[in-house]
């Protein structure tokens, strides 16, 4: 007969998460018991004594309702300040943290890791390394939610929302999906596997099949992207070498980050932000490309870098080792 | 005061007798009576659903209903209790019949509306009903964009139409008291000599007028989502599902407001009658009611918090929202200082009114807890919420709205309750609830999602002990509606002021006649002067 | 909330209707001046939200990792060869890749297209059938069949 | 209660004026301002509501309170209006999809 | 109120039996049709709000569908509006001066171009629905370009926008229509004549919605080439 009353402290943000819970916690029990030991003490001090006992005037102060006021306030704002930090906290992805799609999808969690490896339900992860989660629904709203990291992000259709956490302790952990979204709401539940980095690594390697920028590239082809967006540039389109992460101008002013949302915004409704110095020539891809289809391309237009200038090719299978490295 | 000499007087309720006198009533009295057995039934209707959903959640597999009829259940039991039964509760009955009477007025200022705000709850009542009869809706009383518009296929439509409809019934009811409290209080009723309760449902008029039609607004633009495909709120044609919110919560905030500021203008009469006693800080409560309107409408973003909001509308929305607890704050710390060095008895109505102060306290504290952004990230969409706002909504409108009926019983029925019955009632809810909620608190930070119809095993030791609480809770509320019909035929009969209270409503006999007031009372003294009480009024 | 000024001692004379309800009504000029109230404490504290946004960022910022130098360079290029490599199991499954593609594939073995590749099954056949180019010893015979 | 009775050539006047400025809202929104032609078409709109108000709503001669209920109206607009305005104009300050 | 008049209004006076004088009722209705406007206001404003955001998301989308509407019509439509205001707001004064038959003739000529209102939105209506430009129709003209989603957002504002005020102006003309039978029936005196006055009112708050309908819709950046 399990009965856990608290759970599991998990990942970095976990404990600060809770040390605020013990200071509510604590704010709440002492006003709870003074207005209960209030009552209970004035109701049989000042019991009703005969049927027409009129008790005397008391004076209205201003002074105390001031205090009840201050003081309430001053707790108020200790409260907003400490959640607003820990919730800046958590909406602020690492730089340097490991890149997680995750799809939701009527009463599923698709999760694709970088090297290639796509789970159902499941997500293994290492241990003391930030993970990140770039999010998005094929279908209504879902959520995110692991309870024994505290973090939680609504997955909402036709945009990209972000969470990340860092597991501090291995163990499996429920992967729950918070946000109603019909009937097997309660089923699309799994599990989060946090590993020791050499359990992770060896997990890795076990048999990936096609990475995430090979399945991109090939779609990239497919879709006939690449008819339209050469290396060079050249033609009516803009080149994407090296596009992810750069600010870019747009038509009618104003520039954006080419961050993920962006270059799904750009497949999916192309209008909607146009590249200045081109016309709105792309059609929409809506339709012909599944979510994770879209992800594959981000991760193949993240690889399209500018060659540096072409080294001698070291002769070998090393030169046609390094060359494919490159050519992508 | 035999019952005979009770049937010669004529009063609202032997002032015409047969379907007609009472379907086409303009007494604002009984259209208060009509409301009362509307909302009644549609309670046990609610409570039914939550029954049923505390028997399915005593078992992690959900194996006592299927999941479409569980999504059904927690939709129609979230719908009924909020639209069809807490709006209306306290302000419809015990608004609709002590409002006028309260500020010296014959009647509402506009008595036909006010009979067209009952048929419209009625109205929307029959197409809830027909919705769940026809097959139910599962889209939660939320109604999340793009489910409800595109993925669910149950009366989503009907039963939108019977809240649009309900709507009506609440901005034509908030729209009748703001005229009545301005234009009709007797000569001498200023406005700092009304009564806390007039001043509570003032407020409340305010929030339903501007409130309300938002939800109207947005429910017509799910209709014609569903219907015509027009992409409003659909993101594969660039529509935002959180806009859906945003429109949502606009009203939906301020709607939990319509329904706990009535039951605080009901505790403050319950404090200061049972205490024989003044409120403490009458201006200061006053005002905290109309606080809570204003601010109760910059706070709405604390639902999105993890919606994919953006954060810096999180910062400014849980800002506000600790502003919008400072006015609860004021309330709660006045009731307590009232019972200071006051003649305090314990009839079942101040039971019911300690029962309030207590739970409202906790489940406002743990709206703090909920506020503070990074505890929501955690605990939003869990059952810490589910057992927040029914502390709130719960332990404090439906405790305060049983004191109200308790307390006014006497005045609209001209019977005693029987005190013994009504105390034990009271002991069942108070000891009922909390078994039934506080394991939910425990649950939500432990990572319960709520709306699951089936859950980790771990769980289900604090899901029995909450069905445990749930049947407790049902004996409690069903004790009342057996005692309370009892009372019509069998019980004392009541004086015109059985509590020694100070409101104009006393200086009538029980129950009043149609016209309230033989002679239009003047008001010379202060709200709440216990040296001058209404004197018994002889029955002629 | 003032209200009316003149304190009501005498008894209104209810038998004039004008008498019969209260006139005083809500002092509308407070309440305008606790509405522009409101609205200016919203607007300020949508506006400092606006330094606790930039107080926790720049806080947020100084507990990041400082950036690889590498990441400062312009995007569009990447470093000179030879780079680390980011993703091991990926960079290994296409070498394995692109010498099995060398090793299957019939192709022009050198620019001047006089030499040509073959897959190397197909090259042991031949090899099998052709026999191996043995130094002059003839009596090792090789073990499988006549040399072609 | 005789209420004061405004004359037919304030009414006129009133007509013509706002007449006049839907022609000028129309011709104005051909003439190229850039996003300021937002403001404009506004600023003109709100003229021609305050007309009406005023003069044919008689708003000018009602009650305080009156007056109160529609700053009240208005304001509450705002607020729905400024208050979604804080999410939709402040998303991707962070510099992540989705906040 | 000097006192003889008030004896004399007494006959035609409808006074509910709650109100004590005339004064008293005419307030509370003229109150009350206020508050009630201001949930009018609430009602529109969510569609507003939606209007804005979108705008905001998607503002060439918005100029180049919004293009496609015709401004010479939306603006006499408007002017008709407007002129159903002055003739609406001349009835009132009417009304004021206890002049019967002034009062038919003004609120049959706002009935008259409340009709012509109605009648060049039907027109402009079925143009839409001719030229495709309905989202709900399967043929809809920007069909399978980048602009369509958003197309259809403007598109679906525009016609609930404009579809809920016309709905309101079919509740403007019943009223009308039963001032003008009560007119007729003589219920009404230069005492008693709040009907008319709040019912004005109502009309001239559905044109004032008109008033920024016609700019926010038809007149999107019509400066841009097509
Ligand atoms: C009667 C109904 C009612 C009331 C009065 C309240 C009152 C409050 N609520 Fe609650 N709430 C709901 C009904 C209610 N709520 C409902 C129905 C939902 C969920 C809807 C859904 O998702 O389905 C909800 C959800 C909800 C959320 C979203 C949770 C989530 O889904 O993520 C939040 C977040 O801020 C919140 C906050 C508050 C706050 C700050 C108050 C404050 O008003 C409380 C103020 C009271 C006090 C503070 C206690 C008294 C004060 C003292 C004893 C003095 C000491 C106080 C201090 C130190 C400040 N509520
Ligand atoms: C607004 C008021 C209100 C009230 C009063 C209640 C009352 C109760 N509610 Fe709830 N509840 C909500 C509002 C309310 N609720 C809302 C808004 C939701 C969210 C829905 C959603 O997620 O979409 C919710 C959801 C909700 C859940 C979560 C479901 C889920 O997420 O899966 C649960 C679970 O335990 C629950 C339980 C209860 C219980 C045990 C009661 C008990 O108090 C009920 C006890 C009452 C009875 C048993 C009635 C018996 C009485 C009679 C028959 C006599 C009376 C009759 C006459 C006088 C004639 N409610
Ligand atoms: C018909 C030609 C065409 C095709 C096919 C096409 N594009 Fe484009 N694309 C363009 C044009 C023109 C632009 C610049 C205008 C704009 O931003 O809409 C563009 C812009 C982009 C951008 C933004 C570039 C920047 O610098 O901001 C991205 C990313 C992109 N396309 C990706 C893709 C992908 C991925 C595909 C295939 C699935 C694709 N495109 C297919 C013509 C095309
Ligand atoms: Cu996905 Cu609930
Ligand atoms: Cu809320």
């Amino acid at each position: 007969m399990q009965l856990p009353l608290f759970p599991e402290q998990a990942s970095t943000i976990s404990t600060e998460v809770d040390h605020l819970l013990y200071f509510l916690v604590a704010v709440s029990v002492f006003f709870t018991l003074l207005i209960f030991l209030a009552i209970f003490y004035f109701a049989i001090k000042y019991r009703r004594r005969s049927e027409n006992e009129i008790p005397e005037h008391v004076h209205t102060g201003l002074t105390l309702e001031i205090v009840w006021t201050v003081i309430p306030f001053g707790l108020t704002m200790i409260m907003f300040t400490w959640g607003a930090s820990i919730f800046f906290k958590e909406s602020r992805p690492p730089d340097d943290s490991m890149q997680i799609y995750v799809v939701g999808k009527q009463w599923m969690w698709k999760l694709q890791h970088m090297e290639g490896q796509r789970e159902i339900n499941e997500l293994h992860i290492p241990v003391g390394r930030p993970v990140r989660l770039t999010m998005t629904s094929e279908d209504v709203i879902h959520s995110f939610f692991v309870p024994a990291f505290r973090t939680k992000q609504d997955v909402v259709p036709g945009r990209y929302t972000t969470t990340w956490f860092e597991a501090t302790k291995p163990g499996k952990y429920h992967l729950f999906c918070a946000e109603y979204c019909g009937t097997n709401h309660s089923g699309m539940i799994g599990w989060v596997y946090a590993m020791e980095p050499q359990d992770y690594q060896q997990w890795l390697s076990g048999a990936p099949k096609g990475t995430l920028s090979q399945a991109g590239a090939k779609l990239f082809e497919d879709l006939a992207c690449s008819n339209c967006h050469k290396p060079d540039g050249s033609g009516r389109c803009p080149s994407l070498v090296g596009v992810f992460g750069s600010t870019v101008k747009l038509a009618g002013g104003g520039t954006v980050k080419a961050d993920e949302a962006y270059i799904r915004e750009s497949i999916l409704s192309p209008a909607a932000k146009v590249v200045s110095g081109y016309e709105p020539l792309m059609p929409t891809f809506q339709g012909q490309v599944t979510e994770e289809g879209v992800v594959d391309l981000i991760a193949y237009i993240k690889t399209l870098a500018e060659k540096p200038a072409e080294q001698p090719s070291q002769p070998g299978i090393a030169a046609s080792a390094a060359s494919t490295a490159t050519n992508r | 005061m035999t019952t005979a000499v009770l049937q010669e007087r004529t009063h609202y309720l032997n002032n015409g007798y047969g379907l007609k006198s009472w379907l086409l009533t303009k007494d604002h009295k009984r259209i208060a009576v009509l409301y009362f057995i509307t909302i009644s039934i549609f309670f046990a209707l609610g409570g039914v659903f939550a029954s049923l959903i505390r028997l399915e959640l005593v078992t992690p597999a959900g194996d006592l209903v299927s999941s479409e009829t569980y999504n059904k259940l927690f939709t129609m039991h979230g719908v009924i209790m909020v639209f069809f039964f807490l709006i209306p509760s306290v302000p419809a009955t015990m608004g609709n019949f002590f409002l006028p009477m309260m500020i010296g007025a014959r009647d509402l200022a506009f008595p036909k509306i006010n009979l067209l705000s009952w048929y419209l709850l009625i109205a929307g009542g029959g197409f809830a009903i027909f919705a769940m009869m026809a097959g139910g809706v599962d889209t939660g009383w939320t109604f999340y964009t793009p489910y409800s518009t595109t993925y669910s296929n149950t009366y989503v439509i009907a039963t939108a139409l019977g809240i649009f409809i309900a709507g009506f019934s609440s901005i034509l009811t908030g729209l009748n008291f703001i005229v009545t409290v301005h234009r009709m209080r007797a000569p001498g009723m200023t406005w700092f000599k009304m009564p806390l309760f007039v001043w509570a449902n003032y407020a409340t008029g305010v929030i339903q007028v501007l409130g309300t039609p938002v939800i109207a607004v947005t429910l017509v633009l799910v209709f014609c989502e569903r219907v015509f495909h027009i992409g409003i709120f659909d993101p594969a044609l660039g529509g935002d599902p959180v806009l859906f919110q945003h429109l949502f919560w606009f009203y939906s905030h301020p709607a939990v407001y319509i329904m706990v500021l009535p039951a605080m203008g009901v505790i403050s009469e319950l404090v200061s009658t049972f205490s024989r006693k003044p409120i403490f800080g009458y201006p200061f409560v006053a005002f905290s009611s109309v606080a809570i309107a204003v601010i109760g409408f910059l706070v709405w973003g604390h639902h999105l918090f993890v919606s994919g909001q953006s954060l810096y509308a999180g910062l400014v929305f849980s800002f506000l929202s600790y502003f919008v607890a400072i006015p609860s704050a004021i309330k709660v710390f006045n009731w307590t200082a009232t019972l200071y060095k006051g003649s305090i008895s314990y009839a079942t109505p101040m039971l019911y009114a300690f029962g309030f102060i207590g739970l409202f306290t906790i489940g406002g504290l743990t709206g703090l807890f909920v506020a503070a952004l990074g505890i929501d990230v955690h605990v939003t969409d869990t059952y810490f919420v589910i057992a927040h706002f029914h502390y709130v909504m719960v332990g404090g409108t439906v405790m305060a709205y049983l004191g109200g009926v308790h307390y006014w019983w006497p005045k609209m029925t001209g019977r005693m309750y029987p005190e013994g019955w009504a105390k034990l009632s009271a002991l069942f809810i108070f000891v009922g609830f909390n078994l039934t909620f506080f394991p939910q608190f425990i649950l939500g930070y432990l990572g319960m999602p709520r709306r699951y119809h089936a859950y980790p095993p771990e769980f289900q030791v604090l899901h029995v002990a909450s069905t445990a609480g749930a049947t407790v809770l049902a004996v409690g509320y069903i004790l009342p509606a057996i005692y309370l019909a009892w009372s019509l035929r069998y019980g004392p009969v009541a004086g015109s002021n059985p509590w020694g209270a100070t409101g104009l409503e006393w200086a009538t006999p029980s129950p009043p006649p149609t016209h309230n007031f033989d002679r239009i009372p003047v008001v010379t003294h202060e709200a709440y002067d216990y040296t001058a009480v209404p004197q018994e009024v002889e029955v002629v | 909330m003032a209200e009316n000024k003149e304190t009501r001692h005498t008894q209104p004379d209810l038998s004039k209707p004008e008498m019969r309800h209260e006139h005083a009504d809500v002092n509308v000029w407070a309440i305008g001046k606790l509405a522009i109230a409101l609205i200016l404490v919203t607007i300020a504290s949508v506006f400092l939200m606006f330094g606790v946004f930039r107080f926790l960022e720049v806080r947020e910022n100084a507990l990041q990792p400082p950036p690889s130098p590498v990441v400062s360079l312009d995007s569009r290029k990447q470093p000179p060869e030879p780079r680390l490599l980011q993703n091991e199991p990926e960079n290994l499954q296409e070498m394995r890749a692109a010498e099995d593609q060398l090793l299957n594939s019939y192709g022009w073995a050198d620019g001047e297209h006089k030499a040509v590749r073959i897959p190397i099954d197909r090259a042991m056949d031949l090899l099998l059938q052709r026999g191996l180019p043995s130094r002059l010893q003839p009596t090792t015979k090789s073990a499988k069949g006549p040399s072609k | 209660m005789t209420e004061h009775i405004d004359s037919v050539k304030t009414y006129a006047l009133v007509l013509i004026a706002l007449l006049g400025l839907t022609v000028a809202t129309t011709l104005v929104a051909f003439v190229d301002l850039g996003n300021f032609s937002v403001v404009v078409a506004l600023a003109i709109a709100v003229t021609k509501m305050l007309l009406v108000a005023l003069f044919f709503m008689h708003v000018r001669y009602s009650t305080r309170l009156t007056k109160l209920v529609i700053f009240g109206g208005l304001m509450w607009l705002a607020i729905l209006l400024l208050l979604t305005l804080t999410d939709f104009l402040t998303r991707g300050w962070m510099g992540v999809p989705g906040k | 109120m000097s006192s003889e008049a008030h004896a004399h209004a007494e006959e035609t006076l409808a006074l509910r039996e709650q109100f004590d004088t005339a004064e008293q009722q005419k307030d509370a209705s003229t109150l009350g049709m206020w508050i009630f406007l201001i949930t009018e206001i609430m009602f529109f404003g969510g569609m507003f709000a939606a209007y804005t955001i979108y705008r905001s998301a998607y503002p060439t989308v918005f100029a180049v569908a919004s293009s496609s509407l015709n401004v010479t019509i939306g603006a006499i439509n408007t002017c008709v509006l407007l002129l159903s205001s002055f003739t609406m707001v001349m009835a009132v004064r009417a009304g004021q001066m206890g002049k019967r038959n002034m009062i038919i003739i003004f609120l049959i000529l706002t009935l008259i171009f409340g009709c012509i209102f109605l009648g060049v939105k039907a027109y402009e209506w079925n143009e839409k629905y001719v030229e495709h430009h309905m989202p709900g129709q399967a043929a809809f003209h920007l069909e399978g370009t980048p602009l369509q989603g958003p197309a259809k957002i403007f598109f679906s504002l525009y016609f609930a926008m404009t579809g809920l005020h016309a709905l309101h102006m079919v509740v403007g003309v019943g009223i009308l229509l039963t001032l003008i039978v009560q007119t007729r029936a003589k219920k009404f005196s230069a005492e008693y004549f709040t009907p008319i006055d709040i019912s004005g009112l109502y009309w001239h708050f559905v044109d004032v919605i008109w008033i920024f309908l016609f700019p926010l819709l038809y007149l999107i950046d019509r400066h841009l080439p097509k």
